[in-house]
């Protein structure tokens, strides 16, 4: 078992935000995706609190080691993800963390306001640092707008605080720093790069939204620079991601300093991939997964 | 989900599986192939699964694929304990090329069946249009209308080339053709076959198409015109298959759906228009 | 001919700074080197005032599309530069820009005197952005670094300064209109992104200073994007690079802003590929290239 | 630069050129392709070529390879205005396992030659150590000192098994071998048939060796306790080939030398070790 905010998770695997719809994948694989559950905790899609449609389409490019998405966090607001997924998000096998972001720093007060008093909930990740949304990513990739975001928000919550940063920046470990001063439980990252795309022959952009975010392979070795930067600063955990295929790469974020490994774009190419690589890095490592 | 048929929606084996390449066959520009899926359910028409090879998955133009392909299956057979199933493609990048260029015996990883399929209404006289590489989901829902007493199909199909026209050939498809250079069958698009027939109103009509964008548009806007529902069975880039991620919606009257989950098969009357950003190519 | 920086150009392809060493190429490939001079212009690897001896190896990591290399800015300071290769480098069919790298602001205006008085040099580009020395890539990172670094400098020089930033930012075109603002004749962007690998198999890292720089098709997204952004933001003309590969690649760039277009990574699978790009670019946009 | 003969060092043309596969040859673990070079110069031996597939090159492990790999030639002729270089590879990762998987007329882009080559001091007696798939630029000295009047080199091969060994064979080198199982020749490494010779010192000796980083380490140090010269051919990781990156360079008493352009041949008595950190595998 890994202690984990105050969780007890009985395996590093985790899902990134945005990357995995559990109540989706329930009606699509039934039975079976119950039984198997791939993750130790499960992270929900970002809510904001209004809803959202989120960004026109086309919304994915595939580049050779990974993809640029541009999906723009559509979810049907914090109310109607209150009183119609959260009763069934508590009824996974797992521990449920919520996503959440804001575009002013009231609406995540509202927010984690609005969520406090829900038992179903075992830690809130607030994601700093989506590029898909004008101004997403400024507070994750800033100390100072994180040290003070964080300062702000921390009083509305009783709830573990995980603040998921950006990787636009020079200094990971300053921001990441400046959270865990301001009162954050965990540090998660790295979110997507920002980039972009133009289609074969085309002078547009691809994307509907014109640009997007980086997932996938081709953002492992960012991820790894960043988490081991991250964790030779901070002393609160940290969730690692960015590219991870397999128990090897999973490793290898463990080995940079990560407590938890989240999937996110593998989960597309193998649906059971949290299942798949959480068996493999226990067969990489044997019993020291559990004691890291 | 389950259809007017009283047809449960299957559901998908959780995970990816691996699935045998059976045999392959070339139709003109088309290939056809067979896996052997040992582990899912019976698909029903307009479902698809996501697939990707074994070996070699990458490396290709821009270092590409890396996500799995959506593919309708074309035909399902039962063989044994398991499923043939065959999928009708058309190379036009480097994940169709690398599916296509697999040999028998060599595997691929599959995912599904996935996404909602046809409802098909046995009450009305089902009327099916294929437009080229579409065809894949009508043979199959062709497949299933023959497996009813008394109910027959009007297919059309649309075809390039007479060359293209071999796979409707090739499943047996008893179809009116259309060519878009006369090479066999009338000349011009498919929907100049279905126009008159819908004009005639002599029965009552449901519409099943699958075809690319500016077609499915066509026929949308035809049905619209005389007042017949439609089943569009859509495109659109996908990156999972099970509504993980997001990225392939489609804009309908309820909003942006998930093409994966809540389609790939969608109502006409859903729709402002079938030409989807992004679809096709 | 494209005009850039008061220099005439054949054709919008140069080289990346440290991704091509002309004299040692014209040992190895002799006369046919010269006679099919890749670039229209030649950026020499960066100086530093001081002679560095570099990263200790392994210097390169592999990835599928693209590398990460820690070289570390390896040269034999300004003196022996201007002594031994500046003449040398006169002697080359393409004008030169001498790329540059300075620990403190005094070394930069030292190196921007010396350099001043030199007629072989067309330009000088400004390396605000290695991620390979410490403190490399903060100036190229934040607006108000880059400012301050330019105002300083401006006033040293009569060359054209190229300020060529760093990708870790969320917000490339305010470091960049900072650039313009206090001086700068020309932007250039992006130098690689800082990552990590490790060894499979092994807990450290592998490359000899512990990360690198990520650089090749695997970062294009990202140079796309940056390129996009700035140029929506700064008059002066942009050298866009990362990850191009072929005509089309150059072209994309140029569609994104960009007024030349510079190759890296591409240099190392293909010795001619500055060539090889421009004639493919060439092929792509026949004319309206030259009026780009 | 020339060497002690008056050999040149030829210098490559500018570009990558292709290269068909005219032949293809398994030695146990090893294989040896031979590919038609229309557009180089004669290299001489110890230099080597930057080479990449022309399809298919990446997909392997994590989406490589992605560079190019360098791979020292092992034996050239001279074929109508062209050459055939013969090459031998061992396939420890996705770049030497995509070469060796080529068929004859499969195609290659190759660079070079680069680097140094081998000086060789026809004045003193030669004496060629190979380690395993470090043989390839050992037999391309050895066909150069064949041709030269009076002059006959001391031959000791390495090799994991017997198996491997039949590469040695196969270029028809006339050698003394140790295996480390024993399974042909003498058992144990190759070092401990070149340690007694220097010993005796019976002629002016100078050491020519390619092999693993613990092999050229142990023949730098038993060398240099005899002080006797030697050139060590040695590895490190390349992006290019050609002095543009700086990746490549080993610690030598002169500093970090770019084992491309300065190497790979370099002289024992430059190194403090030859045991190169990230070379070999
Ligand atoms: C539900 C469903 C069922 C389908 N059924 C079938 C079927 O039965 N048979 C069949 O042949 N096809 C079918 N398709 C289409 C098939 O999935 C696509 O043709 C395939 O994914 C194309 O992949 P590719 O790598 O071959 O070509 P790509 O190059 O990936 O795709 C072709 C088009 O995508 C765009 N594109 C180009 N580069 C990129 C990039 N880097 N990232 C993203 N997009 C890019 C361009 O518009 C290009 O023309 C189906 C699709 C869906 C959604
Ligand atoms: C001058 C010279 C001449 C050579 N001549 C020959 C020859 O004649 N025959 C021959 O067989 N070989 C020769 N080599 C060695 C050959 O170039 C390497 O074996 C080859 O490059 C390995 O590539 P790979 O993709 O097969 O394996 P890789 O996996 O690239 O290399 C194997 C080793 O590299 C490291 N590695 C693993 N992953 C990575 C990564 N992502 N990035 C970087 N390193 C990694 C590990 O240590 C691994 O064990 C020569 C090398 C040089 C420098
Ligand atoms: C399609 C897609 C949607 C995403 N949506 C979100 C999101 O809503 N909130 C969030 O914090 N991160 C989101 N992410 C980022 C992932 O959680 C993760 O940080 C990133 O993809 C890197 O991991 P990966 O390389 O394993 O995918 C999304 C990523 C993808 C690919
Ligand atoms: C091996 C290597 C060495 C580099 N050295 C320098 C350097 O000395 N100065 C500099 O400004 N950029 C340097 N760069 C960055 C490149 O000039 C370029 O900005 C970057 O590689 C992105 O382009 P690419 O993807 O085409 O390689 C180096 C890049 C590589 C790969
Ligand atoms: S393809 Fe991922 S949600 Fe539909
Ligand atoms: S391999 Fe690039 S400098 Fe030697």
């Amino acid at each position: 078992m890994i202690a984990f905010c105050g969780i007890e998770l009985s395996n590093p695997v985790i899902n990134g935000s945005g990357t995995f719809d559990a109540l989706a994948a329930r009606r699509v694989f039934g039975e079976a995706f119950e039984r198997d559950f791939p993750f130790s905790a499960y992270v929900s899609k970002t809510i904001t609190l209004e809803p959202r449609a989120g960004n026109p389409p086309p919304r994915l490019w595939e580049l050779g080691q990974g993809m640029i998405n541009s999906i723009g966090l559509p979810n049907k607001g914090l109310a109607r993800f209150i009183d119609e997924d959260l009763p069934e998000y508590a009824t996974l096998p797992a521990p449920l963390i919520v996503s959440i972001m804001g575009f002013k720093p009231e609406e995540l007060v509202t927010m984690l306001q609005l969520l406090d008093g829900r038992d179903e909930i075992a830690a809130i990740e607030l994601n700093f640092s989506c590029p898909n949304v004008k101004t997403g990513n400024i507070v994750g990739s800033d100390p100072v707008e994180s040290e003070a975001m964080m300062t702000e928000l921390r009083p509305h919550s009783t709830k573990q605080l995980i603040a998921k940063l950006a990787p636009s920046t020079s200094r990971p470990d300053l921001v990441a720093a400046a959270a865990e001063s301001a009162g954050a439980d965990a540090i998660s990252l790295i979110n997507t790069l920002p980039g972009m795309a133009f289609a074969p022959g085309s002078k547009e952009p691809w994307l509907g939204a014109g640009s997007g975010g980086i997932s996938g392979p081709a953002i492992r070795p960012v991820a790894l620079g960043q988490v081991a930067r991250v964790a030779s600063t901070v002393r609160i955990p940290i969730v690692g991601m960015g590219g991870v295929e397999n128990g090897r790469d999973a490793a290898a974020l463990i080995d940079a300093g990560a407590t938890l490994v989240a999937v996110g774009t593998e989960n597309f190419r193998d649906p059971a991939a949290g299942n798949r690589i959480a068996s493999e890095l226990l067969q990489i490592r044997g019993d020291r997964v559990a004691t890291v | 989900m389950s259809d007017a048929l009283g047809i449960e929606r299957p559901q998908a084996p959780f995970g990816r599986r691996v699935a045998a390449v059976t045999a392959r066959i070339e139709h003109g520009p088309y290939v056809s192939l067979t896996v052997r899926d040992s582990g899912g359910p019976r698909p029903i028409a307009g479902q698809f699964y996501m697939l990707q090879t074994v070996e070699d998955w990458g490396g290709g133009v821009d270092g590409r694929p890396y996500l799995p392909r959506a593919l309708s299956f074309a035909r399902v057979e039962q063989e044994g304990d398991g499923l043939l199933l065959d999928f009708l493609l058309e190379d036009v990048g480097p994940g169709t090329h690398r599916i296509t260029e697999l040999a028998v015996n060599d595997e691929m990883l599959i995912a599904g069946p996935f996404g909602n399929g046809f409802e098909l209404n046995a009450a009305s006289w089902p009327i099916l249009v294929a437009g080229g590489i579409g065809l894949a989901p009508i043979v199959a829902l062709d497949d299933e209308i023959r497996d009813l007493d008394g109910v027959r199909a009007t297919i059309f199909v649309g075809m390039r080339t007479n060359e293209h026209a071999s796979a409707a050939a090739h499943y047996g498809l008893e179809h009116e053709l259309a060519t878009e250079d006369g090479s066999s069958g009338v000349r011009g698009y498919v929907t100049e076959l279905l126009a008159p027939l819908l004009s005639a109103k002599n029965a009552d009509h449901v519409v099943y198409a699958c075809g690319p964008p500016p077609m499915l548009e066509a026929v949308r806007s035809i049905c619209a015109e005389h007042e017949i529902s439609c089943q569009l069975a859509m495109e659109s880039g996908m990156a999972c298959g099970f509504g993980a991620c997001f990225g392939c919606v489609v804009p309908t009257h309820d909003g942006y759906t998930r093409l994966c989950v809540d389609g790939p098969v969608l109502d006409g009357d859903k729709l402002d228009t079938a030409l989807v950003a992004g679809a096709g190519h």
